[in-house]
């Protein structure tokens, strides 16, 4: 029985987990896909990107829900999740 | 003085029309010369390619762009490929360091300056293109400092009139500071 | 409000033209979202993408048409609908979206925008609503609030704004909604909505402009508009339009107002044609 | 939606009719308009017909919104025109430069009366014409012809649709009060689809198709909405994909290509009519109404033992300068009547290049010239 | 609303800020305008001005809105303004026809873009030159100036109400982006409004007042509306009393002394500057930004020995027809570079009447000319 | 119905151009009463004919303004509103009245009549509805009701109609009503009413065109329309401008439908004129 | 006493009396005027004019209660109604 | 048979332009000739004066309008005062009897039929014009009879085509029944 290594957390059992791509290339850094993260998966660099931008970075994939808000929020279709089967 | 030519160049939202338009107006409105400045940007409103031009002349100027700069100013990588890479050696090159990455072949080496940077850690990022001037007051005399300050001043939003002085010197005094690489 | 649930988003990839991207876009535009949910809910319908035509007219949002990799249309300031009305009437088999800025569609389009809903004709029109003229600078548009600053505003706007979902409505348009773009779940399932439906649908996005109309408006980043959002959004479905209307720093309704079934104005060319072909059969004088 | 109900014989309508059944003969199943005197009869009719023929007919808010849709049908395929008069004319221009720019085929009738402004609306006018030309912002070349008849604009409106599709641009059908409200007999005749031209379709698959891609000649071929060509075209200076390129290399490429398809191919698009040009010393350079009633002119200048002929401008625009300076090498001056204050008069005297003298012959509108004033100058002129 | 606050001094400011800055020096108090780049910032400028100076700046919902609002204004008695680029240019060309017919005093501002259509909205272009004289439809003249600088585009605001006033027409100031964009030291004066021309009010009480009668000269005095004169004008084809009179005669009469105000004026309209002309061989006729690409060819074509010389047009219409005419007695050739596809080049062939070469140096747009671009052209023509 | 109980009616004559009559219009047109109205408004509230502005677009209701003896401009087709714009806002003493058709201010000119009644600009539009084109020959306009017959709907109008009260009101307007000319009575009252209030005033007219529209909609004579008022027309003052549709045949809602009292353009623009001097008083820099 | 002369009638209590002026240069005949008296003043008379209408007239002016609605309604202003003080 | 010419003048509404179709259509189509129909008319509606030219050839027609007219077709006394007091004598005048108050003195007297008067006793005023066509048809020989009862039948709404030819034959038989004044 595995059940007790996974305690019950609704949001961990709800969904399955994602992997996060982001490209640098068209990322503006707005910031959006690490402010509305449930789940705190990304951040602001600090760096600038050749244009000047601080860019958008994960910062800790694991917690990734594979909800897909960064990806829909993304004002520049810069954020792709893919799914993970399971965690 | 005959006709100077200045050329600075950048994306969008770097302030660098300002910065053309402070020099534009030290020169002939407080130096007392004759200025223009002509200015070409894209359709985005930021992060475009973005170009000033200055020139300044003791004459009326007929022709507005420039032919071959005295000086160039250079904000982004693209801008150093299609200016600053293949400048004449007699063109006084100023690149932001933290923006572009010099060809280290290049001979003689533009003069560096991390006027962004520096206006970041200022916590006002925008005053960057105005560190950049106080940096160009001692390389060039194209205008008097006088002027360029005085044209800052009557450039900048009120109320920031300090922030921009104490920008103006930051750029000013960078050589002193951190060893001329002249 | 944020619905965090759904999992596995469609690519839009294969809806995108990626060799024109990054586009022009400023950082924090709400365009691009609105974009996004366009693409997601073609996806999501299954609509034949070969059969879809995007008409936008001139400014920011207008540079639309250009990032889908659809038939698309970059046509004039203000006249993305009739060009539209051309289309749909040439060929009904074409699913016809306008997609444009306020200014384009209000301001200069505005005649266009509620003849069209008069006529009840088949599209669907999405209008990014920023507040002001992107593309040009930041200048007062029909939909900017009383006391708003913008570049041609230095003392505050003095003219009262359109309601636009009541405007349309008056007009006659069969289905009418509001979002802002925080509400990108909502959003693209309005649009699939809107696409779906015969009959002419509006669909009017709240969009923050950080760098014209924010930097003048204490909203000098996206995510400042993105917050005033979350906090001042109220959804109120069904709502009367007439209530829906917006105030500098007040609440705004959002919801799906208007939703109803009337003949479409192709059911009505179709009845003219075959009244007209069956008195043809008579021949007619010249 | 229905087969095609050909109407043919001979008919005693007036211009504007005619011209509403040249459009259906050439295929035309698509009008928007808005109603204006002296243009208004070509929508009626056009509400009449096209339904019968499984067209559309739809009247906008406003020419501006008329001339859009236009370019929209155009754009799903299918030949589409509008008819207006000066004001509505006026407004046209920003969106006649869009189908320029687009490469849209479409027709625009202008049936003329008298301007500026709201001028005389129901009276005649060759007021346009330069308009017709220089109208909308930016440079480009378009195409205009000017019918004489009834029967004439029947047969003006196919060539109008042929040279649209042809060359991918809107042609312009700059008529004037008098043709379009005088009737005469017209005759239908049976038009193949097959004598019409059509606009050249992509051969290419989707996706190898470019939208500004020349292959052969100045004129791309054209996908349309629907196809799964799945193309982009803008109103912006652009490249052969259709795309916005914000720079002066652009541009030239461009504008050079959509003005040289139209300059370089002027010897098929410009028509012209010529009568005892051979030996005349005055040669009555006239189009549209005004050329009957040089006609009329000239012959009565023949009785009088002056030697006179008639260059009638069939395509106004491109202006047959070859031929009005190869003219002006012979004879000793043009006479130009026209129904404004001088306008065509201005390119005969710039390709006459003072070899031979040119004479403008005004009228202000609301009426033709009576043929004796345009004598009474050709007697002038022979002195 | 309240009193004038002069603003006088030496500034940096660009053109369409300068533009802005000589309407309010002229008197202007009322602009009605809708944003285009790069006619923007004169609207921009206006909408901070005018209410410090008592007037109303309104943003219309578009073109044509703005250029009747800006009708009406006049009307109210206020001198008025709008400002806008080629698209909008050709929205406004309709109603740029009311005003000629109503005999409206007011100046409307073209920084032009390259187009046509969108084109390249950011960059110059000459190109609606043509357009400027024939955009609207109907038989008329009208004024337009083009200036060169920054302080260029300020006096020549003040001269284009002054006309507007003086002629009751609107004027056109046919400036361009490079002019609109550029940053020069303008200077401002003090302007006294005694300086400044102002349309002639009727001097005769109400009963007798006809709207369209003149006493001396072609133009008529002008009442405005809340005065008690109780007039009636309109767009129509009118009689002295500003009835519509729907006839031929009443046609000739009206449009001929419209036309006529303007061309027999035309010593007082037209304004050019000449440069080294006297001994020239090539003049190279230019107008706007070219005139300074030209001057600095013409500089260093007379380096090279060339006897080169520049005509520069201020009032680019009405046309200097006669000045050119002269020239081309003189001269062996003109060189006209145009950032268009060859505009007013036609004006000065038609002119030279083959007594001068004619020369275009055409430059699609997006920039301006390289002077060795026109240089070369010189350098070909004194060959 | 009829108020036939007033005696004494005031001469219009003095502001008729009597030079000018009989008028251009056919025998049983509605515009002649409706203008007639008009003057009579102008008497009964004593205001300066001196101030009053007419505008008008073209049309046969247009040449209205070429029959008062009062400042009158008779502008372009459609451009009317945004002419008397311009003269209201360079003099705000003139009583500004637009007076046009329906095909001019809802056609072509639609959308200057939103963007000013949005604005709530200080002016009285007069709409004679007549449900077509009447001055080029009875073309659909954007008013005739569904299956209308006209020049240009031989098959039958296939197009929704606007519902005037209720767009106008959509856009912001402070005063909408709707009157037949056989109210003869309350429709001098309403021009009146409208002409002394501030802000954007709309009065739409149902007028008779017998012979244009009226002969292809079994009204061929102006009385046969007339009758058709007295018979359909229902008054419901205050009713829901989005009840006052209009059908072919159908009941026709007249009533005041709005009269609000909301800060006008003048209002606005006198605050913004104001902080403006202020802040010019420490002078602007360049 | 001459109450029992006047018999209490409604509409001619109320009322003043009128005469009633019909300018034949504007008349159009469209027949407003007299379908719409309410006293029967006017009719149409069976004459064209010059320009093919039939004209409206008078019938028995001494019924008119100068209530002006034919004034009113009259699209050509071709009606003037002037009061006398008392029948 | 040549250049021949008819004008037919009056106001809006009379049928003024579709009398001159039918000519035109008669001579042109049933007649085989050529023939050009102009127009011109106010902006009134109704009530304005109006008029139609017809030139009929059996060549083409250059010139459209009346030059000097064979038939001229007079329906009120504006078109009398303009075209029919003064007519050339070889110009067949028809007038409207009751709408055409003719001068006494001109010479030759103008043929005159009530035709709207008729046309109002038949209880339908639209066909004034016919009966003016059935008139006309006895008095010239411009177009054929039956050209121009063809045309006529070409030219009615569908249902009114025997209503219209009683029209035409009262004009037609006016002469007989009320003895010619020729
Ligand atoms: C006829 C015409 N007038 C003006 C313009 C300039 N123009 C371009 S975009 C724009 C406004 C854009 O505003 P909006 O539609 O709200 O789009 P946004 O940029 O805010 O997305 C204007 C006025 C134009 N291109 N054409
Ligand atoms: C730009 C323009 N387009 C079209 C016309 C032709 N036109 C004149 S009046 C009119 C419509 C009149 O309809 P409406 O405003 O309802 O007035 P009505 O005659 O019915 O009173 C039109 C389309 C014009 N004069 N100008
Ligand atoms: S939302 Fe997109 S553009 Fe914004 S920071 Fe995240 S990845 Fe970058
Ligand atoms: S998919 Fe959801 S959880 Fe994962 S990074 Fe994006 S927003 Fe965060
Ligand atoms: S200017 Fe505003 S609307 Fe345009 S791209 Fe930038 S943020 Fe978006
Ligand atoms: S056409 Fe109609 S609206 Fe025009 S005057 Fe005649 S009846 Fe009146
Ligand atoms: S005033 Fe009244 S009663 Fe007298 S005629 Fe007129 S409508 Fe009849
Ligand atoms: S209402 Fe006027 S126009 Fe009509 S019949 Fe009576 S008087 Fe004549
Ligand atoms: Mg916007
Ligand atoms: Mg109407």
């Amino acid at each position: 029985m595995k059940l007790w290594r996974k305690p019950f957390d609704y949001a961990e059992k709800a969904t399955t987990s994602g992997q996060v791509f982001i490209d640098e290339e068209r990322c503006k850094g707005c910031g959006y896909c690490v402010e509305f993260c449930p789940r705190e998966v990304l951040k602001m660099s600090t760096e600038l990107s050749p244009k000047g931008y601080n860019l958008a970075v994960v910062q800790d994939e694991s917690k990734c829900l594979a909800c897909g808000f960064c990806e829909v929020i993304c004002p520049e279709f810069a954020i792709r999740i893919s799914t993970t089967n399971e965690k | 003085m005959g006709r100077k030519e200045i050329r600075v160049a950048g994306f969008g939202g770097q302030g660098i029309v300002l910065s053309g338009s402070i020099v534009g107006k030290a020169a002939s409105i407080f130096d007392k010369g004759f200025a223009a400045l002509t200015q070409s940007y894209g359709p985005e409103s930021r992060g475009g390619s973005c170009r000033a031009e200055v020139i300044v002349s003791d004459v009326p100027i007929d022709y507005p762009y420039v032919v071959s700069p005295q000086v160039q100013i250079i904000l982004s990588q693209d801008a150093y490929a299609e200016y600053g890479r293949n400048a004449p050696p007699e063109t006084l090159l100023i690149v932001d360091s933290d923006l572009v990455k010099i060809d280290p072949s290049q001979n003689p080496k533009p003069l560096s300056i991390p006027a962004s940077r520096m206006a970041q850690d200022l916590g006002r990022p925008v005053v960057a293109n105005i560190i950049m001037l106080g940096f160009l007051a001692v390389r060039s005399d194209i205008v008097s400092c006088e002027a360029l300050k005085k044209a800052i001043l009557d450039s900048v939003p009120a109320g920031t009139e300090d922030f921009n002085m104490k920008a103006f010197e930051l750029g000013y005094n960078y050589d002193i500071e951190h060893g001329s690489e002249v | 409000m944020i619905d965090a649930m759904n999992v596995e988003e469609p690519s839009i990839e294969k809806y995108l033209r990626q060799d024109r991207l990054p586009h022009i876009w400023c950082s924090g535009c709400g365009i691009g979202p609105v974009a996004g949910c366009f693409l997601r809910a073609i996806d999501r319908e299954e609509i034949d993408p070969d059969r879809i035509a995007v008409v936008s007219g001139i400014g920011c949002t207008g540079r639309v048409a250009g990032y889908v990799k659809l038939d698309s249309f970059h046509t004039t300031h203000g006249r993305a609908i009739p060009f539209a009305t051309g289309l749909i009437l040439a060929n009904p088999e074409l699913n016809v979206v306008v997609f444009s800025g306020d200014g384009d569609l209000v301001a200069i389009g505005g005649n266009h925008l509620i003849h069209a809903a008069r006529r009840n004709i088949d599209m669907t029109v999405i209008c990014v609503n920023n507040f002001n003229y992107g593309m040009t600078g930041g200048q007062v548009g029909p939909t900017a609030p009383l006391e708003a600053r913008t570049t041609t505003t230095p003392y505050g706007n003095f003219e009262f704004p359109f309601n636009l979902p009541y405007l349309v409505s008056a007009s006659g348009a069969s289905y009418v909604a509001r979002w802002t773009v925080l509400h990108i779940r909502q959003l693209e399932k309005a649009i699939a909505e809107a696409m779906t439906k015969p009959g002419f649908s509006f669909i009017e996005v709240i969009a923050p402009c950080p760098v014209v109309y924010g930097r003048m408006n204490k909203e000098p980043k996206g995510l400042d508009s993105m917050y005033y959002y979350q906090e001042k959004s109220v959804i109120r479905n069904g709502a009367d339009p007439k209530d829906a209307d917006l105030e500098l720093n007040g609440p705004i309704v959002v919801g799906k107002f208007v939703d109803v079934q009337r003949p479409t104005l192709w059911d009505h060319l179709r009845e003219v044609s075959s009244r007209a072909q069956e008195k043809a059969k008579a021949r007619a004088k010249v | 939606m229905t087969e095609y109900q050909e109407l043919t014989g001979k008919f005693f309508i007036n211009g504007d009719v005619a011209c509403a059944e040249g459009a259906i003969s050439a295929g035309c199943r698509f009008f928007a308009g808005y109603p204006i005197t002296p243009a208004t009869e070509v929508a009626e009719r056009m509400s009449t017909r096209l339904p019968q023929v499984g067209g559309i007919y739809i009247q906008m808010e406003d020419e501006l919104a008329s001339m859009n849709a236009v370019l929209g049908a155009s754009w799903a395929g299918v030949k589409a025109m509008t008819a207006t008069s000066g004001p509505g004319f006026s407004l046209m221009m920003e969106n006649v430069g869009l189908g320029v720019m687009l490469e849209t085929p479409c027709v625009l009738v202008n049936i003329q009366r008298a301007g500026p402004s709201t001028g005389l609306p129901t009276l005649v006018g060759q007021q346009d014409m330069m308009q017709a030309r220089w109208g909308s912002h930016g440079s480009y070349e378009i195409i205009a012809l000017a019918p004489i008849s009834p029967q004439d604009i029947f047969d003006l409106t196919i060539t109008a649709f042929d040279l649209s599709e042809k060359y991918r641009i809107p042609v312009l059908i700059m008529s004037d009060e008098v043709v379009g409200h005088m009737s005469e007999k017209v005759v239908i005749p049976h038009v193949a689809p097959e004598s019409l031209l059509n606009r050249r379709r992509p051969e290419v698959p989707p996706g190898e198709y470019l939208p500004y891609k020349t292959d052969v000649g100045l004129v791309p071929p054209m996908a349309v909405a629907g196809e799964g060509y799945r193309f982009h075209v803008t109103g912006l200076t652009h490249d052969e994909r259709g795309y916005p390129v914000m720079t002066a290399d652009a541009q030239d490429r461009l504008i050079r290509r959509l003005v040289d398809k139209i300059r370089l191919n002027r010897d098929d698009i410009i028509k012209y009519k010529e009568t005892q040009v051979e030996d005349a010393d005055i040669i009555v350079c006239a189009y549209g109404i005004t050329t009957r009633i040089a006609q009329f002119a000239v012959k009565m200048a023949r009785d009088e033992g002056i030697r006179a002929g008639l260059l009638q401008l069939i395509t106004v625009w491109p202006f047959a300068e070859e031929r009005v300076r190869e003219l002006s090498l012979q004879t000793k001056a043009f006479v130009v009547p026209e129904i404004n204050y001088g306008q065509i008069v201005l390119e005969v005297e710039r390709c006459a290049g003072g070899k031979a003298r040119t004479i403008l012959v005004p009228h202000m509108g609301g009426g033709v010239h009576s043929p004796e004033t345009i004598l009474e100058a050709i007697r002038e002129t022979a002195q």
